[in-house]
């Protein structure tokens, strides 16, 4: 008996020192040091993978972070939460930034877009962009939902042939603005629980424009007389969210334009509304309207 | 026979059809978890091979000095009680196999990542992310113990170095197969909840089913 | 902690696992102490009862004596557990490990010097149930073999043809099983198993 | 100024319905091809049926019906658009029952059906995304089920004789008797399948016949089941060259079994097929070559089925690994795989 | 994320049962899962021993959870669970001798069944023994569930009853009579099917549920 | 096989494509006619590959036929000119059938206008030289080419003056004239080669000299044997070869007639002029002549107005600008079997979602297709029968990238090589399944990621 427990608590120990030593020794000569920060960064980011910081995944983003490569504030997902934390864990202070959410620039649903044809091909907007004719509005919404389809989150609904965004669920992740082969859907800062919004891509003269929709802008001017908020280029009005104000009455405006194509939008979410407390805003990223691929070239 | 066909006969039966995943069930979990994308897939088989290779191996030293009955050092220890060789105080040391095989193979798992992560980064970076995982891969520990309680194989250290090695190949060529299939399935238009692990163990369903076509093809 | 001090701290950090080893390696070793006889008791009384149905009721077993024999080129073990009838040997129960559709372990049983066959039993195996059980199962392929002569080879031949002499026949649509696992296992094992028993006897007496 | 709302302008001219290009098309459609298939296939159920009497019969309905059935149910309950017309659950239940053997009772028939159709097919996608052939997929299911029915093949004139005995009386019984071990059984016997085996693999000539239907019709490729006869035939040869003790003759080899029936109508599927030439040449060759194999060296009677699947598995690498060069060469930066 | 605070104990035993069940949603521990359901008697004790260990090695991890080392964290888990393994084993074969035979190899698979080491690294260590425990306990049953489903499904379509024995016809009871044994259903074949399409069953209830 | 390709080394065929029913005899034996001038033209401001044009008229301001109304400073662009005489109009936009979304400058015609006769004579009539030609230095050559603005007219719509301006690097030895047509129904080009022989050998030889080729070989399918004879007699005494070529869908592709013609293969991503060869339409051709010879701008080009869904399928001479309504009613408008108007041959060509569009230097022609005629689209699931693999005349596996790029998954549909699809329409048009290959094509190479 004792023998055979001595016998065995001896290899035990044998084969225990042998690793211990193995290990220890290792774990000393061949000391790799993960950095505590990059681990730390790593467990703060959300884990959802999306994309959205431009990354191919939170690890990525975190690895870019930790070289000092990426400021601590591109993940929508998290947002200002995250980003104050990343920055704690990187020591460097954090210019807080506004939450960017995404604005479709197009207000007409199957009711007010005009001259639709009848269309059987593969039904998304990428490939319904190719196809001339299939509704009468060369900028505006399509209306099959590639946005819809690339939110993750899924924020985006498909409203009778419109995108609608659900501020709520949106993390301005920015994949829907990516997804729009139209190009119609911009990332702005939301300095307020709702903003004003031109929503309408169309670059056509009014005739035109009338003649393919019954809410899409004319480019008339008025808005820009009533508020030096508002420019109008080549027949569309833009908003300079530069020197938005949340505060200011945009009554006047909206009432007094023809078409009824500027709108509210958005609400939010209170950590987005925290984070932007009173701060000076950045540049606003310029949507730029394509109305098709240019390098699509004519045959036949 | 010659030793080398022996080897390869050894070596097809092991990996192909006796194979540790689709006859066995040994290292399912790794074979879901791991099987999404081929490159990921085969660097995971890669360290399988590796590891199972490796600790085949020593834990079958490990068996041969110490272990078994008739093993030097327990007639060493029979010895020195005085024992005679056919009543001896301790028969053998078996009831420590599973403690010390997997302290063997969680001690050199860990030894063989320190080591990579320091000296072959670029091969880390391959392989290295998946070594954890395979401490807990049962794969590895099946075939210790396989070489262990089959004479027929355990016996002899050629075969059983044969085993080790086809065995982590027939894991491999298993779960790249099926990463294959994967990639393949990302297109289809699979029910949503057999999505994941669901439609990839029916895949292995039918692979099993399909692999029965070997059986008696070896020994 | 990049500085060396030695293999001491190493075992310093390591005294956990230390202690582990010693009181897992002690537990084990009890543990050990007080089922071995137990486990060993069940095997045996296992093959007890597949002596018992082919010796008759009875029938008992002992320790198996090990004899180590090579069988085409390789070394192996193989048990022969003794069938006692009131502590004397009537025959023997002989473990032996075989290839059929699949690996099975057979318990041949013999005479006590080996000559005759009494039968066998199938002690562990894989074979399809509804094909190649039927080498469990099937009473008259099971039953043919009692009385063949062992010193001689037996001669498979196929199903529904009449035997005579040492002729066995084999189970159609389980020809795997029947004839390369269980008559093929016999005729291995047999010849070399034979001469190793009984030199293992003469010194034991 | 809401009256912009409410009379929009009328469209300005007439709206003609808009399309993608090609604008005119070959005709034929998916269900064109699998209707081919039936077609190709009423030889092989005719002789199956006048060798093996009406209960041939009633497995081919039945499998057929219940193919239809599952695929229905399941379109139903997942609310998808309903695809049975489309004929290739037909295909499948035909084919499925015409590789089992006529003694199999009728729930046999129907459990393969469910493997093939719900758990082969319809759970990877359906139509044409399944990684198995499914009626293969349902055979072997059957097969591993009721492993005794499926491997003994009963004779149906001469009354009731296993097959192994029929073999038996031939040669040695070791070589696992299928028709494949019997030389004496005449090259004519196989050709107008006066012999033993599943119900639609005994004709050698009805299966060449459906085959090459579909090669002229180009519901199926010519280059798998080529491929694949070759190989199966090498294979063959090479093993009469080694071990003569278990030579066949060639024509044995080939006509006997279900490796024409395979060639013609199995291998073929294009659904569980490569797309690149090269990829069928390979997939081909290695059924024909695993076939062989499996009939000589493995415990299971009849190779074809298994062959087909362990190829299916590996159809996506296959198809990964020979992705045919672009005329004008790979583009300047291909990514590497 | 990071600081969320980990769940306490009842949360813990919930969780085990049904929100992070080993066997449907961490899919953790497929090996003896497959290899062992054949039979209920078979999954209940696999079930069983995996349990204890699980319970055993949670309570000696969480009472060590404060001397664990970086580099020998794994060592010392491994080496608790393979000493509470080798008990389990040796039990089975000295008092139930028959089952050990069965359940053959994968009763040592235990030590390398990804949940223990997972829930050891998880919860034990890092949270209190009885927080352990209650987690190790509900692990522990929804492994039972999760075996016993599959064992249901696949000894029911194999012999058609529960606990039959050809030995005894007494023995066990037939639920469907002269059934056609589905003798896939004991292999891998059939034993990956069930467990696939379960999956699927599952999966589609608990979204269900959230609907 | 022609002595021409003998010599040439090429087979005369390619590997794969298609065979679609031909269709050419509705409208291949009258004349060409001249459109009477439509009452307004819209003149796009971009009709070719490359940047577009700015406009140099105010609105209301007369315009004489030719008068140049818009260019653009880019070297890639070529300027356009009023195709008509008359008044421009305020500037407006159109949706071209590619789904071009361009600016166009419409022109309400005067009254007098030139005759149909006269129209003629000054772009394809009288006579033309083609000895003497090689006294025009290149410079000129090139410069009086994107003068007058001409495009490619077999459908790329490339600033020809682009392909013709010498480069260093890349000499050029060979200048193939194209005149395949393989696309079904169009007799365009066929029509042009037996009216108007000598202005494309013409043009061929001034192209070759700009472009510096020593050789020049028209390429002809071996359905059109009279225009092949037509351009060899016309070819005499010139250092012109005729190549015969087999009936093959798309032989007129550049890829598919060059190996077909001269052996050689354009490197994928490449041009042909890669492998010392340049490519013109023979409509280009001729356009190139009256340009050097006569200073005439690309005012007008020849339409093919055909198919079973048009009264009196025409080929026509029409202004640039001129509404596809207009070109239909020049053909005793639609019968009401019509159910698919088509800008361009019905492989390639666009649906045409309304008719009031201007027709463009790239319009080869306008088919119109019964309803059921045109392809039906009740799509069912890949069956991987591989027939698209089998006729794509690039060797792609077009089901592989079109559902790569239906998922989106790029790395997949870069691995296939997306990007050398030259959407022929082979697959589509051969597919059982009915899936819209070409479009997802074309899907993913506007949707992928540049890098
Ligand atoms: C699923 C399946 C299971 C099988 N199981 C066995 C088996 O357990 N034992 C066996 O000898 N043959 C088995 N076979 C092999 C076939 O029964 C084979 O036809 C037979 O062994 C050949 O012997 P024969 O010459 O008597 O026909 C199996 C075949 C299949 C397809
Ligand atoms: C039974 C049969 C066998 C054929 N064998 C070949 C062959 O071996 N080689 C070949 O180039 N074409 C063969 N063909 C012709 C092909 O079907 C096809 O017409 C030819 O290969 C050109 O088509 P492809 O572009 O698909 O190769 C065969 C046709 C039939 C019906
Ligand atoms: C599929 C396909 C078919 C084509 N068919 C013709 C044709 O029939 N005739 C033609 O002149 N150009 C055709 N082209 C355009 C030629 O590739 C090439 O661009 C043109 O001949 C160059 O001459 P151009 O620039 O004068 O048009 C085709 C292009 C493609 C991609
Ligand atoms: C030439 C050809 C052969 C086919 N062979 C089979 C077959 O062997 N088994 C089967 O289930 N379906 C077969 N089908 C039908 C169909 O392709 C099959 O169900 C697909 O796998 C469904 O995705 C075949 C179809 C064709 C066109
Ligand atoms: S945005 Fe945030 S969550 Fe999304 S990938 Fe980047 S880091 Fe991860
Ligand atoms: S917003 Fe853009 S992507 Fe979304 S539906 Fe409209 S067109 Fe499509
Ligand atoms: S709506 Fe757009 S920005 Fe918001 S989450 Fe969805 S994809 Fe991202
Ligand atoms: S032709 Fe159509 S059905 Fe056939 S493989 Fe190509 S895409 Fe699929
Ligand atoms: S239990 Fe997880 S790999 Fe075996």
């Amino acid at each position: 008996m004792l023998l055979t427990i001595g016998l065995a608590i001896l290899v035990m120990l044998a084969l225990g020192v042998c690793f211990a030593m193995l290990l220890g020794w290792a774990n000393v000569a061949w000391k790799v040091d993960v950095p505590l920060q990059l681990r730390q960064l790593t467990d703060a980011m959300p884990g959802a993978n999306c994309g959205g910081c431009g990354y191919i995944g939170c690890a990525e983003y975190a690895e870019a972070v930790f070289r000092g490569e990426a400021p601590p504030d591109k993940c929508p997902v998290g947002g200002a939460a995250v980003a104050r934390h990343v920055a704690e864990i990187m020591g460097i202070d954090l210019q807080e930034t506004l939450p960017y959410r995404p604005v479709v620039h197009c207000g007409a649903d199957y009711d007010c877009r005009l001259k639709r044809a009848e269309y059987t091909g593969e039904r998304t907007c990428g490939a319904a962009n190719l196809v001339a004719g299939v509704q009468g509005c060369t900028y505006g919404c399509l209306g099959f939902g590639d946005c819809e389809w690339a939110c993750q989150f899924d924020a985006v609904k498909m409203v009778n042939g419109l995108a609608v965004i659900d501020y709520d669920k949106c993390t301005g992740c920015g994949a829907c603005a990516k997804a729009c082969p139209r190009h119609i859907i911009s990332m702005v800062p939301f300095k307020a629980e709702r903003i004003v919004v031109v929503a309408c891509s169309s670059k056509d003269p009014g005739k035109v424009v009338r003649s393919v929709c019954t809410v899409g802008c004319i480019g008339c001017g008025i808005c820009q007389k009533l508020n030096e908020l508002f420019t109008v280029t080549d027949n569309l009005a833009s908003i300079n969210y530069d020197h938005y104000d949340a505060q200011a009455d945009f009554a006047p405006v909206l009432a007094k334009c023809p078409r009824q194509t500027l709108i509210y939008v958005g609400k939010p979410s209170a950590k987005d509304l925290a984070a932007v407390a009173g701060e000076e805003l950045p540049e606003r990223v310029e949507a730029d309207f394509k109305t098709t691929v240019d390098d699509a070239d004519y045959r036949g | 026979m010659g030793v080398v066909t022996e080897i390869l006969m050894l070596g097809l039966a092991t990996a192909v059809i006796n194979n540790l995943v689709l006859a066995y069930f040994v290292g399912i979990c790794p074979f879901l978890g791991v099987s999404r994308r081929i490159d990921t897939a085969f660097g995971m088989g890669c360290a399988v091979v590796f590891v199972t290779t490796l600790s085949g191996v020593v834990t079958w030293a490990i068996s041969h000095f110490a272990l078994i009955e008739g093993a030097p050092l327990v007639n060493w220890i029979n010895s020195l009680a005085g024992a005679s060789p056919d009543k001896p105080v301790v028969a053998d040391l078996l009831f420590l196999q599973y403690i010390l095989f997997i302290f063997v193979i969680a001690g050199m798992v860990q030894l063989v990542e320190m080591y990579m992560r320091k000296f072959a980064h670029a091969l880390y970076k391959a392989l290295g992310v998946y070594l954890p995982l395979i401490t807990t891969n049962c794969a590895i520990l099946f075939v210790c113990l396989i070489i262990a309680k089959r004479p027929a194989i355990g016996d002899s250290f050629l075969r059983s170095l044969v085993y080790s090695f086809f065995g982590g190949v027939g894991f491999t060529l298993a779960i790249v197969l099926m990463a294959g299939i994967r990639e393949e399935l990302d297109a289809a238009d699979i029910p949503e909840p057999l999505k994941g692990p669901g439609i990839t163990l029916i895949t292995a369903g039918i692979m099993a089913l399909a692999f029965m076509g070997f059986k008696g093809m070896a020994g | 902690m990049s500085d060396k001090k030695g293999f001491l701290t190493y075992l310093g950090q390591a005294w956990l696992v230390l202690t582990l080893s010693i009181a897992f390696g002690a537990a084990l070793a009890g543990v050990e102490k007080v089922t071995r006889p137990r486990i060993q008791q069940n095997i045996k009384d296992f093959i007890a009862v597949r002596l018992v149905e082919v010796f008759g009721a009875g029938t008992t077993t002992a320790e198996p004596t090990v004899v180590k024999v090579t069988i085409n080129g390789r070394e192996r073990k193989v048990n022969g557990y003794p069938a006692l009838r009131d502590g004397k040997r009537i025959g023997w129960g002989i473990e032996a490990e075989g290839m059929g559709y699949d690996t099975l372990t057979l318990l041949i049983c013999t005479d006590e010097d080996v000559n005759v066959l009494k039968g066998y039993r199938v002690v562990i195996d894989a074979e399809t149930p509804g094909i190649g059980d039927k080498i469990k199962k099937r009473k008259s392929f099971v039953d043919q073999f009692a009385g063949k002569d062992a010193a001689a080879e037996l001669v498979a031949v196929p199903e529904g043809s009449k035997t005579t002499g040492n002729e066995v026949w084999t189970i159609t649509g389980a020809t795997y099983s029947s004839k390369k696992g269980v008559v093929g296992t016999i005729n291995e094992v047999l010849p070399a198993v034979r001469p190793a028993l009984r030199a293992a006897m003469k010194e034991g007496s | 100024m809401t009256e912009a709302k409410n009379k929009p302008e009328a469209p300005a001219a007439v709206i003609w319905p808009v399309a993608p290009g090609p604008h005119i098309g070959r005709a034929r459609s998916t269900r064109a091809v699998m209707i081919d298939v039936v077609i190709a296939l009423i030889p092989a159920m005719a002789v199956g049926i006048y060798v093996f009497g009406w209960r041939a019969a009633m497995l081919i309905g039945v499998s057929v019906a219940s193919c239809v059935f599952f695929e229905a149910l399941w379109q139903q309950l997942r609310g998808r658009r309903q695809t049975i017309m489309d004929f290739s659950a037909v295909v499948t239940g035909i084919i499925l029952a015409l590789s089992i053997p006529w003694t199999l009772p009728w729930y046999g028939a129907v459990v393969g059906a469910g493997m093939a159709i719900l758990i082969t097919k319809m759970c990877f996608g359906g139509l044409g995304s399944n990684v198995f052939n499914p009626a293969m997929g349902g055979r072997a299911f059957l097969q591993a089920c009721f492993a005794a029915p499926m491997t003994t093949y009963v004779l149906k004139q001469g009354g009731i004789e296993t097959l192994p005995a029929h073999a038996a009386r031939v040669v040695d019984a070791a070589t696992g008797a299928t028709p494949l071990a019997v030389k004496a059984t005449s090259a004519l016997d196989l050709l107008l399948g006066t012999v033993n085996g599943s119900i639609g693999e005994t004709s050698a000539i009805a299966c060449v016949l459906g085959g090459l239907y579909l090669i002229v019709r180009r519901a199926a490729s010519w280059r798998i089941p080529l491929a694949m006869l070759i190989s199966a035939a090498a294979v063959g040869e090479l093993n009469c060259l080694l071990r003569p003790q278990t030579a066949l003759p060639i024509q044995n080899q080939l006509l006997s079994g279900a490796l024409l029936f395979g060639a013609a109508f199995i291998v073929t599927d294009p659904a569980t097929s490569p797309l690149s030439r090269r990829g069928r040449w390979i997939y081909g060759a290695g059924v024909g070559a695993l076939v062989m194999l499996i009939r000589l060296f493995a415990a299971v009677p009849e190779g074809v089925m298994y062959a087909v699947l362990v190829m299916n598995i590996t159809v996506p690498l296959i198809d990964r690994y020979t992705v045919p060069r672009p005329v004008g060469g790979p583009t300047p930066s291909p990514k590497p795989t | 994320m990071a600081e969320t605070s980990l769940p306490g104990a009842a949360a813990r035993f919930r969780y085990g049962i049904l929100n992070d069940n080993p066997t449907y949603r961490q899919v953790l521990g497929m090996c003896p899962t497959l290899a062992v359901t054949a039979t209920l008697a078979g999954a209940f004790t696999m079930a069983a021993a995996t349990a204890f260990v699980l319970i055993m090695a949670s309570i000696v991890v969480s009472l060590l959870r404060h001397q664990l080392k970086g580099h020998l964290r794994i060592l010392v888990f491994t080496l608790t669970i393979a000493a509470f393994v080798t008990f389990v084993d040796r039990f089975l074969a000295a008092y139930m001798f028959p089952m050990s035979r069965t359940l053959g190899p994968y009763i040592p698979l235990i030590i390398v069944n990804c949940i223990i080491i997972c829930r050891c690294e998880v919860c034990a260590a890092h949270q209190s023994i009885p927080v352990a425990i209650s987690d190790a306990v509900g692990q522990g049953v929804g492994f039972l569930l999760g075996l016993t489903s599959i064992a249901v499904v696949r000894e029911l379509l194999a012999t058609g009853g529960f606990f039959l024995n050809e030995a005894d016809p007494s023995a066990g009871f037939r639920l469907i009579p002269n059934w056609p044994n589905w003798t896939v259903m004991q292999g891998p074949a059939g034993a990956f099917i069930t467990l696939g399409v379960l999956m699927g069953v599952v999966n589609l209830i608990s979204r269900r549920k959230r609907r | 096989m022609s002595s021409a390709l003998k010599r040439l080394g090429g087979s005369g065929s390619f590997a794969r494509g298609v065979h679609p029913a031909g269709r050419k005899e509705l409208a291949a034996e009258g004349g060409i006619e001249v459109v009477p001038t439509p009452a307004q033209v819209a003149v796009p401001l971009l009709q070719h590959t490359g940047a577009p044009c700015e406009p140099l008229v105010k609105p209301r301001q007369q315009v004489a036929l030719g008068e140049l109304i818009g260019k653009a400073d880019a070297f890639v662009s070529a300027p356009v000119h009023a195709s008509i005489a008359g008044t421009t109009q305020m500037p407006s936009v159109t949706t071209l059938p590619n789904g071009r979304h361009v600016r166009t400058i419409p022109i309400k015609a005067a009254e007098e206008q030139l005759s149909a006769a006269e129209l003629w004579q000054d772009t394809f009539g009288g006579d033309w030289p083609t000895d003497g030609l090689d006294n025009y230095p290149p410079e000129q050559i090139v410069e009086a080419v994107h003068a007058a603005g001409v495009v490619g007219l077999g459908g790329a719509a490339f600033p020809t003056h682009v392909k013709l301006t010498r480069n260093q690097a890349k000499p050029i030895d060979t200048l193939l004239v194209n005149g395949c047509e393989c696309e079904p129904y169009l007799t365009a080009d066929y029509r042009l080669m037996l009216q108007a022989a000598e202005p494309i050998v013409a043009g061929g030889l001034l192209a070759a000299r700009a472009a510096g080729a020593e050789r020049i070989v028209i390429a002809i399918e071996d359905n059109k044997p009279a225009a092949a004879k037509r351009m060899a007699e016309a070819a005499e005494g010139t250092d012109v070869d005729v190549a015969i070529v087999k009936t093959k869908y798309p032989m007129g592709g550049e890829r598919q007639v060059i190996p077909a013609v001269l052996d050689r293969e354009v490197p994928t991503g490449g041009l042909p002029r890669d492998v010392g060869v340049v490519v013109v339409n023979v409509g280009t051709a001729a356009a190139i002549a009256a340009a050097v010879l006569r200073g005439r701008p690309l005012t007008h080009r020849i339409i093919s107005v055909t198919g079973d869904g048009i009264a009196q399928p025409k080929n026509l001479l029409a202004p640039i600008g001129a509404g596809y309504g207009d070109l239909i009613a020049a053909c005793g408008g639609l019968k009401e079997t019509a159910g698919r108007v088509i800008a361009g041959g019905p492989m390639m060509g666009f649906a045409l979602a309304e008719l009031d569009v201007p027709v463009t230097k790239g319009t080869s022609g306008v088919v119109v297709l019964t309803k059921e005629q045109a392809r039906s689209s009740e799509e069912t699931a890949c069956i991987r029968c591989g027939r698209c693999v089998d006729v794509c005349p690039l060797g792609l596996v077009p089901t592989k990238i079109a559902l790569a790029c239906r998922h989106g998954d790029w790395e997949t549909a870069r691995r296939y090589y997306l990007t050398a699809c030259i959407e022929c329409g082979c697959c589509a048009y051969i597919c059982p399944a009915k899936i819209p290959l070409v479009q997802l094509m074309r899907m993913g190479k506007a949707m992928m990621p540049k890098k």
